[in-house]
């Protein structure tokens, strides 16, 4: 189906990002690799939103020959992607603190190196 | 209007907003002096429980409060954020509150000679305000929003000795743990809003097909709020997280970890209610087994640790199983009106009543792992010994903890664990055999545990160790004086509190009646 | 006492019923039949003599770390004869972060086919 | 290739057939299935919030709330933060 | 880190003033054209983190202690909650719109369908919009400062 190629694309990136939490080691990748998960799941919202051929939902003189409510695409997706953006912007810098610390205390960043002896 | 009846209307909102504030308020007061922000903090969640019983007292006498943020008028489609609060969500936020306002008494002596403690104070209050936010809310991103909430302020608590490198590694693993979960349940919710252009929980379960898309939402979703929840085999950072962080901090980690849980009955019952057994593999049978799994694990793990708050973390996954089985037990029959009658309900007061008898028990032997490692600065079971000489208190705290947490008569732990194995056995023997096993283990393992730190004779090392100051065992008494009343009065407790919680669960028709009145179906 | 009513309810659990107040009751009964039956037997224990000191077969008695079983050493037998099991569980949890991610994907997995095949 | 990679790879193949799979059962991309609330949204946003941008009127009107946990969630990245790198007593 | 040439410092204070300037434009137009506090904020705080850069973080973190900054965003979020529960006083229901229809302040609603931009309308909209820029604005930088100056000291490192 060509027109579900937004929905792959969304689908590879989680995928990639599953696949390079899973099979790096460097823990600075792992963090790419959630915010390739967190990216393709905006992009999924912003998908969701889109109509053929709509304009952004925004009154501010308009384009001539929009038809309201059809010709506009979803506004409420694009708040759920900003809000999920943010939070994405935090969590990242969170994470990078913590791994500046782990980095201080084990000098490493291998991940299987930190964290041993957890029987 | 009367004050309690303007407070009542708008509790929904006040239980979340009233941490929050208060959280953005600690720093400006920390400015003046300790004492003050420690008595502000206090004073701040003191009055959250008091909304907190004020709603659950209206709620459990019957009635769903809903709460539309911005306007009054709930006009369909529901376009803003929707808070409904049935007797589960009551349920859970009276055990968020306990949890929260113990931690805080308990955190005045424990966490003192540490820096940074008004950031410290601030994170606490924002992961009460997030829990809360889970439990009551009932809109989807709403639900996603809170859970970050929480799982960001804990992961920074949990790296709080950021001097230790166990914790800090503990921490990133929770930060990472939570926020894969975090993520597949935002895709699970976009999966769903691209289907039907909902967000609110009651609209959605009145539409819901279970297609091909729903079953994937439904499994991401269960998958994801599991693992929040420490369900075996994703219960590793528990142990982790549990064992490494301050033990006020782990004591407010339960109740997140409870809300996750309140997560996975809430989709399991209230979203996917009506459609949830149209599949050959029942969902519940597959949360019987995971709770049978987590439960042998956990404690068989327990069995074999040699750090005192690690045992104390796998017996809580062990715990968790139990809701697991009693909740799947009453989910395998849900929408079968005589089984439920017969079987489900008594298992499913069984689980729910466990949720809040785990919370105090296991809150309370961490409370005194902290009390241990305050007065000790020790946490490994071989090094510790005979402290019961010095610590007469925390010694009986801990014995409290001791039976209710393994279910021993006639503490509050027998009467639930009494529930699901009696329920269980009609529903099948195994279920109810392998309880009642992994109960007698778990015996064990507190036995070991209470051997080898408080009995034993005297060590020269800890021939100094005074008893830990007032307001840690403040802290341990309310929880231990909670138990004991539970323990003496559970018909009291299951009649009045438990039931309509339960019954909020089965009949999820009304939790959707109460948003969308054409809604026909539910029980 | 009609305050007192419902705190004595029986707790009916569907097919069974608990009453701690009875329960606790009848503990304190048998307790002090115990004791009564243990004020008939005839005192032997005398301080100051050899009664008083441990007997450990004639060895000479170890100082205080060394008689304190350490927490580890409790239950050993157990462990011991279940070893295979506990290593399986050792081998398990790897304190591994992508470990745990794993395991969420093989059940995210294991669920798929459970769920969405059907 | 460790044993633990195989079983990686088995596992994370049977997530991706799923997940593409999913991806291809969804509505056509442009051409979603139900639009009542996000219609109502549009319709009623400048009469009821005032505001020309729908987006903006969601954001901090119709789900303002989210938009205060979003905030909050920035402010505990922030104290977060700072208490981890916060000066230890020696 | 410290400080970079003196090119870099010449041209980030030149461009400093027009990035917070158009950032500030994005955050007062929040309501009327695509953007708002958070995207306007963090223009900003883009900003600050250039001259964070140019100059170093120990000259930064002498000029600016991370506690005042944590204070300034308990601030905005303070302002951002309170315009909520204002919703409770003066209208219903928290985050209710309440001047919305008042012509008093941004109260003015404008007509439907494709109008002209005005600034005055919009209710408790751009005002939420400016606390939440001074809370993203302090908030980022905040962050990026502290991250920075603590990879940049040499305290605690094994």
């Amino acid at each position: 189906m060509i027109f579900n190629i937004p929905f792959i694309a969304v689908a590879a990136l989680i995928l990639i990002g599953l696949y390079a939490i899973i099979f790096r080691r460097n823990l600075i990748k792992m963090v790419i690799g959630i915010t390739l998960i967190e990216s393709g799941v905006n992009l999924f919202l912003i998908t969701l939103g889109y109509r053929e051929g709509s304009v952004a939902p925004i009154f501010t003189s308009l384009p001539t020959g929009t038809t309201v409510p059809e010709g506009m695409a979803f506004p409420v997706p694009q708040a759920l992607t900003l809000t999920s953006i943010v939070i994405g912007v935090a969590v990242l810098a969170l994470m990078l603190s913590l791994i500046i610390h782990i980095y201080r205390h084990y000098g490493t960043l291998d991940v299987r190196k930190i964290g041993g002896g957890e029987e | 209007m009367n004050i309690v009846d303007f407070l009542l209307q708008h509790s929904p909102a006040l239980i979340v907003a009233i941490p929050l504030l208060g959280a953005f308020l600690t720093p400006l007061v920390s400015r003046l002096n300790d004492k003050a922000r420690n008595i502000f903090v206090i004073l701040t969640l003191g009055l959250t429980t008091s909304i907190v019983f004020l709603l659950a007292s209206d709620v459990f006498a019957g009635n769903i409060h809903t709460y539309a943020f911005g306007s009054q008028d709930l006009a369909l489609p529901i376009v803003r954020i929707l808070f409904e609060v049935d007797a589960m969500s009551a349920f859970m936020t009276i055990i968020g509150t306990i949890l929260a306002l113990v931690s805080v008494i308990y955190s005045w002596a424990f966490i003192k000679e540490n820096t940074g403690l008004d950031k410290y104070y601030t994170l606490i209050l924002l992961m009460t305000a997030g829990m809360f936010g889970m439990m009551l809310t009932g809109d989807m991103f709403n639900f996603f929003v809170f859970l970050e909430i929480t799982s960001i302020a804990s992961c920074a608590l949990i790296a709080f000795w950021t001097n230790k490198g166990k914790a800090v590694e503990a921490g990133f693993k929770y930060i990472v743990i939570s926020t894969i979960g975090a993520l597949f349940i935002l895709f699970a919710i976009a999966l769903l809003y691209g289907q039907y252009n909902a967000l609110n929980i009651a609209t959605l379960a009145s539409v819901i097909q279970f297609s091909f898309l729903d079953k994937i939402a439904l499994v991401l979703l269960i998958a994801a709020l599991a693992m929040k929840a420490g369900i075996v085999p994703m219960h590793m950072w528990l142990p982790d997280a549990y064992g490494r962080a301050p033990a006020p901090v782990t004591i407010i980690l339960i109740g997140a970890t409870q809300a996750s849980l309140y997560g996975v009955f809430r989709v399991c019952f209230t979203l996917y209610g009506n459609t949830i057994n149209l599949t050959p593999v029942s969902i519940g049978w597959i949360l019987v087994l995971l709770g049978l799994i987590t439960m042998l694990l956990g404690v068989a793990m327990a069995l074999i640790q040699s750090d005192f708050k690690r045992l104390i973390a796998f017996s809580a996954v062990a715990e968790i199983g139990y809701m697991f089985l009693g909740v799947g037990a009453g989910l395998t029959v849900l929408g079968n009106t005589e089984m439920m009658a017969a079987i489900g309900s008594s298992a499913m007061s069984g689980g729910v009543f466990h949720i809040m008898n785990d919370a105090l028990d296991v809150g309370l032997l961490f409370l005194v792992a902290g009390a241990v490692y305050y007065a000790t600065r020790e946490t490994s079971l071989d090094k510790l010994g005979g402290l019961a000489r010095n610590m007469k208190y925390t010694t009986v705290f801990f014995i409290i903890g001791l039976l209710a947490v393994s279910g021993m008569p006639p503490m509050n732990g027998f009467a639930s664990k009494l529930l699901i194995y009696e329920s269980t056995f009609q529903l099948n023997p195994i279920l109810s055999i392998v309880a009642i096993l992994s109960s007698i283990m778990l015996l064990a393992v507190f036995v070991k545990v209470f051997h080898s730190a408080f009995l034993g004779p005297a060590l020269p090392k800890f021939k100094d160790v005074k008893e830990v100051p007032k307001s840690m065992l403040i802290a341990m008494g309310i929880i231990a004086s909670i138990i004991i009343v539970f323990g003496l009065f559970p018909e009291l407790i299951v009649s009045n509190i438990v039931e309509p919680a339960v019954n909020a669960l089965i009949s999820y028709g009304d939790y959707i009646r109460e948003v969308i009145p054409t809604f026909t179906g539910g029980m | 006492m009609s305050m007192l009513e419902p705190l004595l309810e029986t707790f009916q659990t569907g097919s069974g019923f608990w009453n701690p107040v009875v329960w606790i009751v009848v503990v304190i009964v048998v307790f002090l039949i115990t004791y009564i039956l243990r004020g008939f037997g005839n005192k032997e224990y005398k301080k100051g003599t050899e009664q008083v000191k441990s007997f450990l077969s004639g060895n000479p008695e170890y100082e205080k770390e060394k008689m304190h079983i350490k927490g580890s050493n409790v239950y050993w037998g157990f462990t011991e004869s279940l070893k295979w099991f506990f290593d399986i569980l050792h081998k398990m949890h790897t304190g591994n972060v992508s470990d745990y991610i794993l395991w969420f994907v093989v059940m995210m997995a294991v669920l798929f086919l459970l769920v969405g095949l059907m | 290739m460790s044993n633990r990679n195989i079983a990686a790879v088995v596992f994370f193949t049977i997530v991706a057939v799923f997940f593409v799979f999913s991806a291809l059962m969804m509505h056509p991309f442009g051409a979603p299935d139900e639009a009542d609330m996000d219609d109502g949204i549009i319709t009623n946003a400048q009469s009821e919030t005032g505001a020309n941008n729908g987006v903006t009127s969601v954001v901090f009107d119709y789900r303002g709330f989210d938009t205060l946990g979003e905030a909050t969630i920035l402010f505990t990245a922030v104290a977060g933060v700072i208490m981890i790198f916060r000066r230890l007593k020696e | 880190m410290s400080g970079m040439s003196k090119i870099v410092k010449t041209i980030s204070n030149i461009t400093f003033p027009l990035i917070t300037i158009y950032g500030l434009y994005i955050i007062a137009h929040g309501h009327l054209t695509p953007g708002g506090g958070f995207q306007g904020g963090a223009v900003v705080a883009s900003g600050c983190a250039m001259i964070l850069v140019a100059y170093g973080s120990v000259w930064t973190m002498g000029k600016i202690k991370e506690k005042n900054l944590s204070l300034l965003e308990s601030t905005g979020a303070i302002c951002f909650i309170l315009l909520a529960i204002l919703g409770l006083g003066f209208g219903t229901v928290f985050f209710n719109n309440f001047l919305v229809g008042s012509n008093f302040l941004f109260g003015i609603v404008p007509a439907t369908g494709s109008t002209l931009a005005n600034i005055n309308t919009g209710g408790v909209i751009p005002l939420m919009n400016f606390a939440v820029g001074i809370k993203v604005i302090v908030g980022l930088f905040a962050i990026v400062l502290v991250m920075a100056y603590a990879s940049s000291t040499k305290e605690g490192k094994k």
